[in-house]
């Protein structure tokens, strides 16, 4: 049922204090004033607290079990930190208080800036973007204003390897770039010929994340570095992968120029069902000067917003981008610290190749050697022989409580899996998981039409996408 | 190990065993290992932690709701503690973006009435679940304005937030996008000569605010009536005052956005907050951001999904609408609780109450000599001539316990002594008249 | 799966600060010193979260649903007041620091008594209590104490009627009393002639709760009352049915001389899946010096506490009561108000006639005439019919969602359900739970296997109790 | 109508037609109306009200912990804050007493893990659910042990907590149950000679504190020894310093009670704490309380419900048990929770923390030539002579920010100038040496 079928006129669900202020006639035109009133809820507060209490028990959430998401990192959101982010003096302040009134909120961000420089060993960083596309954005729009600074505007392409995000060639072009594909190796890896063959004089920047959305390192990285910067273009480094490198190398000692960084995934903090996220973009100093509006800096140990840089990009944003979200990442460096932070990256490697090992047994991996963070596993002779296919599988997880890996991506490999299952899961977890899929293996192998119409102990059974996008309905319909 | 790892060294060594190698090292192959230790501390403790961004929160300055007359963007409001609580949900927090429907019903019902809720305030056909805020849901739709009609120029009011005009230029400059500024009247109100003189065959879009950042009503009815044909209309609006003022899709809006904070968000030191953005259905598939939409499920029963998904950046590549991905659906779940909580009663109470406030203080500021700068109709802002020193005056103000009304010439030096005061329904008769006492 | 279950040897979910403070040798005889550690979790913070999030997922709760709980008033609890009880200066605070130090606490105390007093008709009043039942102990501790101290001691028995709560008998059974009880007349009140029968010079106290457990209004409460005290007994009330009185009368109008009230009923604080509460107990003037041991006063403005009393019933458990309840009812008092209060009582009762209506096309009705704020009705005859009894149905609302009514109490109807729908329950709420029974009620027509076995959409399916006792098991078996 | 009663006038109207009256007057048979209005305000706002209830709080000192030097049965320890969040789920709070066993398993299974919890710290074979405090359990332990073997003579230490040595007068009495004390000696801990002379055929229990009131760690194995057979040995004891001290159930406790809120609860200002109460299987038909087991549902699956109701008031009636219904079962859930953050290993590490800082305090003060009272070994907490009007130098030390050890002499006046001093892991080396500062 939603809100608007439980919704009475006349029920209320708010009362405000009265401010004993007269009430004045509304002096606005006629034809501006409003003659009807919204269709908004009327329901009471009880009302109120059992709809949203009942929709979100109908959510799957990392409260609640396993996320096996590659490329998502969806790590223990640690409680504290949302408590922190909370405290009034985050969460009540405006943003054009006046800066004797905001230092411990400006020392923050001036601080988890560094934070984030050492763990990157970049050597600036702007802390306004809201998400990862949004720091894509941002640092592409460095690198066009870079090229442009130096007068070289015929920079006008950006190479994209086929396994990247669908975020980075979305960025790239927001960025005014021609977006050049090229094709991964067979070891899955950048294709180092392909590459060469790829970069001109016409090329502005390579984006790569590393290791790649396989999970795997790109071991040529210093040579790709070295080709990139050797035809004068940069190296963009998408950070939604920097879990993996953590305590042990870091995107700026690689030779990236650029590096955004996905809060929301490495640093814990929550999704949100699909955000607030932040994604923080970090240069090599030669860039620092396109950082994005305005800047937190540090003058006499008083912290302050530099408006004034005539060679950035501007602004991207309003304000200074996800304050709380930002809190909530720096109170997550402070709690794992140096020996915490190397601990993640290592934990995390160890559970990527464990689970791998054991999903190995049940799914074909869809490239050989060690993974990274993630793996990639497919089922695609699978589904040739009992039509059982990938999608099928994961609605099938959902019924025994997990959920399903990211599915279907990266595009070059089919009827996959890729599965991400970040430090914070137990082994007992990851074995949970493989006995689980190996168990709907057998299911579908048994009974193919059953995993077919997976799920079933679900709040609702499979919905028909292609309904929905066909006959849209993008809203409550009050006519009924 | 550690609290957030849960790994204990027996079952590390299962582990590498498993995997068949001897150490974890042994997994980094061709990794090269360029640090050993972070220039970080080591970890703590969650209390050490937490005394330590305690003590870093006290460091700034929590005023009194009804002692803040600044705005610009972020206001304070009532918030019902159902929101927080409710909000608070940790099978909303923790959830990601919802993929698998079939287990993630409460996020994609929350945010389908969400969307219509928006849909309802701005009396448009098609809401998006989220951008990130209001400056760049704005920059957003002019570039969907520009795929809409193919042209590169955008015809934009001098009265819009300035930053959300900054992030505009940020965003279309690189796609070949001119941006030309359209001047105010003495009302404060959008010039329609200077509109009507400037717009031409290469006009995609004309962008007012509604109210605009000076707290203006613009008149969106005699604007639209200049616009022809397909020069998309986008106005830029403020949710509360939309419980007030005319809906901008009975206006004649083709694209209404704007910043979703004021709905039961608090500020955040300006964010998160949420951007809206709301169309015609014409106009969905140049539509950036995600939507929610109703289906069936194979027995029939009612459920919602995400559609229209070929418009994203995750099938559509360097072809999508936008590169938005993760965006603001927390806060949206946020907006929609709140709009529960108030109905269309509570939010008419609250522009109200944020009408009157704002109307007693100029009022009264009037009667004390100071000038506003503009004679137009407003909401709940305005700008007046704050006399000589105002910046050093509102800082004194803030020692005082008040966050007077934001003094503009610091970053709009054509507004010297110039002020934006915002009333809403916190502010008090009594915190008023004790604004008033410093001036 | 138990938390023990998931626990695994040296994996941890704690972290303490360091105090820096030498390691001292423990100066405990070697016999005193503990050898084996309790087998206690062992568990990472994630563990921790998940485990309780999805054991809250297999709990109702009024945040989920409507509760037609007989004699329980499940009313909705208000989140502000959550928040309130833990505001550090409520929570964070050791029950003996200087006064000077608790004033607000004390304050707060002061004032809820004497509203407390006035919604009762009563004139002292002390919050110490922690639970209905323990007031009651109160109260009757305090009859005792009066009997005792007019040098009557003769007076060994308390008169409870065969209506009453279990709490009643076994609370006067405490305070050191026979219990009589006495038949309900035809009507579901109290029989006047059973009454006098039993009422002699060896009663020390009446107990009564009005509106009474049947939902009925003792109508002859005065003529009672008078009966009571003209044989020198005190008339004792239930103040667990108060809300039907909200607005209308109060207990001290209608005679008694002791109160007992559960704020975690009318005064809408949590049950907490059974506790804590609070039942404050209130008397009139000639009582007052009997109350338990501390009491908070006020002497020129300043509130303290004072433990001079000697004609005290004395300590009824440590400390001042369950503190953190009485804010959250303080702040529902100040709420509701006057007004408030008045709308609660009505709307109740409107909630319990309407509901009556529309169950009495489904059960019998136990008693004629208009209810107060519950009504019992029964369904003797259809299970004598059908073999369904009224836990089969019972079992059955489960799985639409809905919590079962009280059933099989009071002990004077069988096969029943006492049904409270309190206040904040919407016309929609009442409408769909009688749609609902009278489905069930045709399905066990239909069916009555199928409801028998109910409930099916339940986390777990009907338990055994019966093995559950014969049986039991007291704690997780690590033998296992 | 207001926003916690949903009621329309419409709706109103249909009920009142339904039910076949004109007015809810009407529904009021034979209620007196007593009362116009209450002698009380009207309802207020949620603000409004928070507003007042922020200035109570604030009326309310709060002590940094670490300066905080009381204990006497109320601990300021550390709490992760998962506590706080998970136990606050509104499934959890709003939940009722699990009477539907099918659709409260997470109630029944977070108190059945509960139980286990207490039996694994106490060494004791069954836990019940809750009581409400340690006083009462103390008290239904006493009548308990009465049940048991019939006798009505209770021996108690004088050096247990003053308060539940009379909450169990108070309980004892219309039992006719009669308390005699048994001194302490000079380590402060049982006179054993004194018990072996205060025993008799009519003695039903007798009763310690591990540790006791003065934080004296008692000689339970001694004290037991001295016991008749069928004479039940009740112990009070303090959950934490169990993690150190032997558990009282391999040393021949029948009966352990106590408080519980030094795990993981708030100190709330003396309530809600939790009562826990443990015995042996032999003796749980006497038990009062609430007990949850296990069982399995119709198809085998594992299951909990409320076990041996028979012994309850719902069943029972006056030959009930106990007459406890409402519990204290969220304080249950509490200290599961906190059990299982803390561990084995984090509970042993608070009372270690505890102990050395308590010993340090001590070890301190006695270098400045202050006594301690006893010599016995204690645990987290000691009485000191504390010199002259220490009651008014205590005070002094709250404006400061301390608030230190306890004055004994206002309810002890036989400990004139004595005081109470606790140390746990909150305290710091700093604290404390700045507490000394005052000595
Ligand atoms: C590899 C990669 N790049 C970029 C992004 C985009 O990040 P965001 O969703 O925060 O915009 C993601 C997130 O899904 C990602 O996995
Ligand atoms: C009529 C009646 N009396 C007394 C009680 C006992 O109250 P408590 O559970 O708070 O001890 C109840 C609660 O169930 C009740 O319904």
């Amino acid at each position: 049922m939603t809100i608007f079928e439980i919704s009475k006129p006349n029920r209320i669900g708010f009362e405000l204090p009265e401010n004993n202020i007269e009430d004045f006639e509304l002096n606005i035109p006629e034809h501006l004033i409003r003659k009807e009133q919204p269709n908004l809820p009327q329901v009471s507060e009880l009302d109120i607290v059992r709809h949203y209490t009942n929709l979100a028990a109908k959510n799957y959430a990392v409260d609640v079990g396993f996320y096996p998401l590659g490329s998502c990192t969806m790590k223990y959101n640690p409680k504290i930190n949302e408590k922190i982010a909370n405290f009034e003096g985050f969460s009540m302040i405006h943003p054009f208080q006046p800066h004797e009134t905001t230092q411990g909120a400006l020392k923050l961000m001036f601080e988890l800036k560094e934070m984030l420089c050492e763990i990157t060993g970049m050597e600036d960083m702007t802390l306004i973007p809201s998400a990862g596309a949004h720091g894509e954005l941002t640092g592409m729009l460095i690198a066009r204003a870079y090229h442009l600074s130096k007068g070289d505007t015929k920079r006008t392409k950006a190479i994209v390897p086929d396994s990247a995000h669908g975020t980075n060639p979305a960025s790239a072009r927001m960025a005014g770039f021609e977006v050049i594909e090229i094709k991964s190796g067979p070891d899955g890896r950048v294709d180092l010929e392909e590459l060469n063959k790829a970069l001109d004089e016409n090329v502005a920047v390579l984006m790569l994340t590393n290791p790649n959305t396989l999970g795997l390192f790109e071991k040529d990285i210093l040579k790709i570095s070295e080709m990139v910067h050797e035809k004068g273009a940069l190296l963009y480094y998408d950070g939604a992968n920097l879990n993996a490198l953590l305590g042990r190398t870091r995107p700026g000692d690689m030779g990236f120029d650029i590096v955004h960084l996905n809060l929301h995934k490495t640093f814990s903090t929550p999704h949100g069902m699909g955000g607030p996220g932040s994604g923080p973009v970090g240069v090599k100093k030669h860039l620092a000067k396109f950082l994005p509006i305005p800047e937190v800096i540090k003058e006499d140990d008083k912290y302050k917003l530099n408006y004034n840089k005539p060679d950035s990009i501007g602004f991207i944003r309003s304000y200074y981008g996800n304050f709380s979200v930002l809190v909530k990442a720096y109170a997550y460096i402070k709690t794992m610290g140096n020996d915490g932070l190397k601990k993640v990256g290592q934990m995390a490697i160890l559970n990527a190749n464990y689970l791998r090992k054991k999903v190995e047994k049940i799914m074909d991996i869809a490239y050989p050697g060690f993974c990274m963070h993630e793996f990639v596993s497919t089922c695609e002779k699978f589904t040739k022989e009992t039509g059982v296919k990938a999608l099928d599988i994961a609605k099938r997880l959902l019924d025994y409580g997990v959920h399903a890996p990211t599915m279907y991506f990266p595009l070059i490999v089919h009827e996959d899996f890729m599965i991400e299952p970040t430090e914070t899961e137990s082994k007992d977890s990851l074995d949970k998981f493989a006995e689980i899929l190996a168990k709907i293996f057998d299911e579908a192998r048994e009974n193919p039409d059953f995993v077919k119409n997976a799920p079933y102990n679900t709040p609702v059974k499979r919905l028909d996408d292609v309904l929905a996008s066909r006959k849209p309905v993008f809203k409550f319909d009050f006519g009924k | 190990m550690h609290r957030y790892i849960p790994h204990t060294q027996e079952e590390i060594n299962e582990m590498l065993k498993e995997i068949g190698v001897n150490s974890i090292e042994d997994l980094y192959v061709s990794v090269p290992k360029t640090i050993e230790d972070y220039n970080l501390e080591n970890g703590k403790d969650e209390f050490s932690v937490k005394k330590e961004l305690l003590s870093l929160n006290k460091k700034n300055k929590v005023f009194e709701p009804e002692n803040i007359f600044a705005g610009a963007g972020i206001y304070f409001h009532y918030i019902p503690s159902v929101v927080e609580t409710l909000a608070n949900n940790q099978r909303f927090v923790t959830a990601y973006t919802p993929y698998q429907a079939e287990v993630s019903q409460g996020t994609l019902q929350a945010l389908f009435e969400y969307q219509t809720m928006m849909c309802e305030l701005t009396a448009m056909e098609v809401a998006n679940s989220s951008m990130y805020d209001g400056a760049t849901a704005l920059a957003e739709a002019m570039l969907m304005a520009a795929r809409i009609n193919g042209k590169s120029k955008m015809l934009i009011a001098s009265s819009i937030n300035p930053e959300y005009l900054q992030t505009s230029k940020t965003y279309c400059t690189p796609q070949n996008i001119e941006i030309q500024k359209i001047k105010w009247t003495e009302n404060g109100t959008l010039d329609v000569n200077d509109l009507k003189n400037k717009i031409d065959d290469n006009t995609s879009a004309v962008v007012v605010g509604y109210p605009n950042f000076f707290g203006i009503i613009e008149d969106l009815k005699s604007i639209k009536e200049t616009l022809p044909e397909n020069v998309i209309f986008i106005v830029v609006s403020e949710p509360i005052s939309l419980s007030i003022l005319e809906a901008p899709g009975k206006l004649g809006a083709d694209i209404v956005v704007g910043e979703g904070q004021a709905l039961g968000i608090t500020p955040n030191f300006g964010g998160p907050g949420i951007g809206f953005f709301t169309t015609l259905q014409k106009f969905v598939r140049k539509m950036p951001g995600r939507i929610i939409g109703e289906t069936k499920d194979i027995e029939g029963k009612k459920g919602y999904v995400m559609i229209l998904q070929t418009r994203e950046q995750h099938i559509r590549r360097a072809k999508a609408t936008s590169n938005i991905c993760s965006n603001h659906a927390l806060m949206a779940l946020i907006n929609a609780i709140y709009m529960s909580a108030m109905g269309p009663k509570g939010l008419k109470k609250v522009a109200k109450m944020s009408y009157n406030a704002s109307h007693y203080l100029a009022k009264k500021l009037e009667e004390k000599g100071y000038h506003l700068i503009f004679n137009g109709p407003f909401f709940n802002e305005f700008l007046f001539n704050a006399g000589e020193n105002y910046y050093e005056k509102w800082k004194k103000m803030s020692e005082n316990g008040i966050l007077g009304p934001l003094p503009l010439g610091k970053s709009m030096p054509f507004f010297k002594n110039v002020a934006l005061a915002c009333c809403t329904e916190v502010n008090t008769k009594e915190s008023i008249d004790n604004l008033l006492k410093h001036f």
